[in-house]
């Protein structure tokens, strides 16, 4: 189970592939879902240039810890990846990541639902957009 | 010592991120909030948290903690 | 919207990356919901060493399409992906994989959940499972 | 003609994957069964295609359709 908060673009596709390679779990998992959470260049009505994403450093990682050993105790997971972003980021860059991998779809569907609806509630991030316009304008609670 | 912390929209609101509080005695976090922030209110839906866990605003804040302050996550 | 049958290995992966790149989508997509389906080396309490995924080749096609224009009508979905192996698997082989790209999470989650959900349903696929003792035995419908 | 495809462990279990069937007119899915397997039952678990789409039993074939029987699928 690896949490793993980054200030620079990341792959997603790269990130899983290489978690995937290490676990010793060739053969044992039968269902992989996964979330990809991207920037898009158009939010509420407006244009979005870019957006600067705040987090608590620390409270962050024991959220998500939280959030990963619920998950744990309600289905039966193999193993689960989230990576998240902070700082400056641009449209088409992801922003979250969750991935989980387990012996049947229903585990895996749940359980990467769960925690990306978690992960929402919960971790303390914070979007700061700069329009198109350049107003700066922290995204609210839908 | 008590350190307090401020986060997203909040933090600009106030203008301030960090600050440290000495205390005699315990506290909630509401008063620890109302002695740094005088009769400024603390919107109802700011989140509070102690030692970085979701807590109740009467909670107790004892001597060490971490208190912060913070609007609705906006994260994923 | 593409439907791929292939009877070779396949990286879910690098399918997904190149999928994405040719996508004319960039900042407008929010949300990706994938799932993969892994081939395990154990099923209903016996060890398997090779598989082989018979499937009617035209009705698979065709049954896919329905599936993902009902999504389409359920679900505002910017592009979908299917790929499904047939021929003969090796346990750790991927078997399916199906991505959604939609502007919001809640629109990606379902509508790949309901694709495979639907895939598992109608789409005439057939597994022949390759015990460890070398016995044949189809799967059945659980 | 009428084509007759059967899959899976149905396809093991009747020793045939493909035939054809000349009629005069038109018959239902399980008629067409019943003319080219005799009396063997077709097992209500069975599925039935006419032109690679689902179709019930009672279902007219006719000439130049694609009819295909084949157990629960486990594709996924």
């Amino acid at each position: 189970m690896t949490i793993k908060i980054c200030d620079a673009a990341f792959e997603p596709f790269a990130e899983i592939q290489t978690f995937q390679n290490a676990l010793a779990l060739n053969g044992k998992f039968g269902a992989t879902s996964i979330f990809i959470g991207t920037m898009r260049d158009f939010n509420d009505g407006d244009n979005v240039q870019a957006m600067t994403l705040e987090h608590y450093d620390g409270m962050t990682q024991k959220q998500l810890a939280k959030i990963v050993a619920a998950a744990n105790s309600k289905w039966q997971i193999l193993d689960c990846l989230i990576v998240h972003r902070v700082g400056d980021i641009l449209p088409n860059e992801p922003i979250v990541l969750v991935a989980v991998w387990s012996a049947h779809r229903g585990e895996a569907f749940e359980a990467c639902r769960y925690l990306m609806e978690e992960l929402k509630k919960n971790a303390p991030f914070w979007k700061l957009e700069k329009l198109a316009t350049n107003e700066k304008r922290w995204v609210s609670k839908i | 010592m008590i350190t307090v912390r401020y986060f997203g929209s909040l933090k600009e609101t106030i203008g301030r991120s960090n600050e440290a509080l000495s205390v005699v005695e315990s506290l909630t976090v509401l008063a620890v909030w109302h002695c740094l922030n005088g009769d400024l209110p603390l919107a109802e839906n700011m989140l509070t948290a102690v030692n970085m866990d979701y807590v109740a605003r009467s909670s107790v804040v004892n001597d060490g903690d971490e208190v912060a302050f913070f609007p609705p996550v906006t994260g994923g």
